[in-house]
């Protein structure tokens, strides 16, 4: 089964190699919770998920499809509130990671979820930052997960919807960003992508580690997991 | 409903992903309430539905997509194209948010958080910068959630009006405890509350009106009871997406039924065809 | 607990009238440790012994007497002649240890409330007016407390040390998460936690100790094990009136016995005599 | 039965006759707890109470001894945390009545329970405020439960622990006050106490009211229901 996976995939095993056992994770739905999901079923069984909506410690069975989702709060060591969840446990500093998404994102690490075009007259209204402004410097690590393309990697973001500072990682479908320096560099790019591909892809003028490395392939043992995982939804 | 709801009110419908009450947004439509201020954390289906059909003056939230599929595009055509009706918005942090109904329902004027630092949102919401009288420290002060009326959809009442909700309970306690008047629509009426692991209670007296209202969270789900409708979450992305086609859905499952029960009717029929 | 405490540190046993951990207040008197700041909304019996053994040097507190019975002796002693060592009060409402303990918790610096308003405890305490950005109404502002040490007696902990408490459960999570250490002693410990209404859950790796007291919060009481000894309340107020009284009661049935066994087994013995 | 009552059961009998069916109720232990019972016993079977330990709608049936008893979270509407009592449910006004008691009034309805002496170096150290200082201030109406001594009623209080703004009735074991253009004034005497009996028990010049009446007896429901709540305990 190796040798041929997706860009979701590549994206969910990359992120997922990053969360160590007893990591406490703030996850949202999609991408981000199949990599924790993923981390939990391999070398990470340990890891705790905390979502959003409440559930702490969760350990769905099969890959949850929103973030209230009652798998959720049934597989959960508790349940709280949602003004609890924010402020006694993002706020309070418990959560290691937090995972963020964004339509776009600048080489600082902050990202843009609000607008594309102007706040007043947008040409595309976005959902909004919903809990990523507190997450984004709330949360010990933020990883970004994002496709990257010139349109989502500018130079200069529409909107500042939260903050860049806390940005360790960005895994793409191309490969890995990390700040080095205070910007953001590629240090990795996934088997088959060629350093000026993921350049090309970026919309500022990307800055590439020395030490630029090949991501490991997707293990057989990775993907199985994986994909079971999205069978089971 | 008729009586707690008014033209021109602010109204918080709330349930965190879980319990949403779309069987009361569906009943303002029927009523045709206009330029309400709708609160909501997460706008979901319910509001794009109030938007499209041009009853509401102002949105305040803080996440506006249709969960795991994508944008609501009533909601956005208000925004971006002011259709029906120009949209005022009043954009929040999910955490300003929850802080703001906690605010309201301990009747304070406003609620701290370290939050809405830097970035863009601060210009956008009401925050202020509060100073720590101790340490110094500079933190968010967001003006208290005080809606007009609270409504929550919840598993059950008893005979007296008490109210039990269990799952996900979300922000649905301080919703009702942050607004003047409170309605709650439920799955059912038991003859007594037996007390749940992870439940909270609003008891009676807390609480204007319950409504029975079975299958009232639907597209949302109601643990215990039924599942999300993850089918139908996707379906509406295409139903929204076309005013003509959102418009005739309206009328055929929201504005020509009665309630909930020939709306989940009308939909069972609209299956098949 | 002798890692986790030290002298000198600030210590909340919390537990509201239900599941006062006793038995982690006689191990701090058996490890005799001194100088320490206690935190706790109603000192009980429990403060009373560790003051009267001379292990306090400041209390923070907002309701210091032996619930319907009188007055707490050893923490009278303590305050009105210094014996057997001065004791500096800090001295709250309820409602302000209750937001004290919640900023705590929520890593905010200060919590605010409608409170302290004239009258002369806000002169005698650490309250600071702060006015709302958005009114201008003045409220008051507490600092958050942040104890070195937070300890709760609960009635279960599973294998991995994720705690269940249920009943009455007054500040306890508060106390535990406001706290930079933790330690909780149980009633039991189970292979898996059964969900109950109205429980909290305080996950694994917010706790850093798990201790058996099996009958530890005597004479307080643990929800669906044993009942308040209101016997002992009452006996309380003969045994610490007189200061040998007091100093012999202790020796016998906390000094020298070696943990909550020994202790019951201790008042067992001594009731007939 | 009638004819023949202790000072404890007029004063229980007296409060609860001004609890109305419905009222929300903040009760605190001892003889608050016992007319709070009582009324639901009695006149005001949907008197709502709430105890500062959590429970809401508590309807216990036999006398707490605790305000933390655990009968009064097995049969109460709802149970939360002391923070929340205090701030979604004393503070938001939500509650309709709240019982004092303390160690000094003065005419104001002010009340002391704090220190007798100087605060520093004081003759009793009292238990202190506990809720009472925003129960005072978060209820709509105080009703205050106190033994008539010139002791208790006193010209000037040694400490300020709660303020008499909103008490609206003083239930001694003499007769009842009532504050009448800012001061509190006797309304009525028990049965078989004189005005002058009264007075020489206030120390301050206690005004009494022009319509001075006499407590109404305690009837034999009223005393048969109070002796089996206390029997019960």
């Amino acid at each position: 089964m190796t040798g041929t996976w997706t860009a979701d995939e590549i994206m969910a095993v990359e992120a997922a190699r990053r969360l160590r056992d007893g990591m406490v994770c703030f996850v949202g739905i999609g991408l981000p919770s199949l990599a924790a999901n993923l981390a939990r079923r391999t070398h990470a069984p340990g890891c705790v998920l905390v979502y959003e909506s409440g559930t702490i410690g969760a350990k769905p069975r099969r890959l949850p499809l929103s973030i209230g989702d009652g798998e959720l709060a049934e597989t959960a060591d508790a349940v709280v509130s949602v003004p609890e969840m924010f402020a006694y446990w993002l706020q309070a500093g418990r959560i290691d990671v937090g995972f963020l998404g964004a339509a776009q994102i600048d080489r600082h690490g902050n990202l843009n979820s609000t607008v594309i075009g102007s706040y007043d007259s947008p040409a595309v209204r976005l959902p909004g930052g919903g809990g990523a402004p507190e997450i984004a410097t709330g949360v010990r690590d933020v990883f970004v997960m994002l496709r990257q393309t010139p349109r989502a990697f500018v130079p200069s973001l529409d909107f500042t919807t939260s903050l860049g500072e806390r940005v360790r990682v960005v895994v793409t479908d191309l490969g890995v960003l990390e700040p080095r320096d205070g910007e953001l560099t590629l240090i990795a790019t996934h088997p088959g992508v060629t350093a000026d591909e993921s350049r090309e892809a970026t919309g500022w003028d990307l800055r590439v580690a020395g030490d630029l490395r090949e991501t490991e392939p997707p293990s057989g043992a990775e993907l199985a997991a994986l994909r079971s995982l999205r069978e089971a939804a | 409903m008729r009586d707690l709801v008014h033209d021109g009110d602010t109204v918080a419908l709330e349930g965190f992903t879980h319990l949403i009450p779309h069987a009361a947004g569906h009943e303002l439509i029927r009523q045709g309430r206009r330029d309400l201020t709708l609160v909501r954390m997460t706008p979901d289906l319910v509001y794009d539905q109030l938007i499209g059909m041009g009853a509401a003056r102002k949105l305040v939230f803080s996440w506006g997509g249709n969960p795991g599929v994508g944008s609501l595009h009533r909601l956005r055509d208000a925004v971006e194209h002011a259709y029906p009706a120009p949209l005022e918005l009043e954009e929040h942090s999910h955490a300003g948010m929850a802080v703001a109904y906690a605010a309201g329902a301990s009747d304070l004027p406003f609620g701290v958080l370290r939050g809405y630092r830097d970035g863009d949102l601060p210009a956008r919401t009401r925050v202020a910068p509060i100073e720590c009288p101790f340490t110094g420290e500079v933190l968010a002060a967001v003006p208290a959630h005080r809606p007009d009326v609270g409504i929550v959809h919840a598993q059950q009442a008893d005979r007296h009006g008490n109210v039990q909700l269990w799952g996900i309970t979300g922000v649905q306690k301080e919703a009702v405890l942050a607004s003047a008047r409170s309605i709650v629509t439920v799955e059912e009426i038991v003859d007594e509350l037996e007390p749940r692991p992870g439940a909270i209670v609003l008891p009676a007296w807390v609480v204007d009106a319950v409504c029975l209202a079975p299958g009232g969270a639907h597209p949302s789900y109601a643990h215990g009871y039924y599942d999300r409708d993850n089918g139908f979450y996707r379906a509406w992305d295409e139903i929204s997406r076309d005013r003509d086609r959102f418009a005739t859905w309206m009328r055929r499952h929201v504005v020509e039924t009665a309630d909930v029960v020939e709306y989940r009717a009308s939909l069972a029929e609209a299956v098949p065809a």
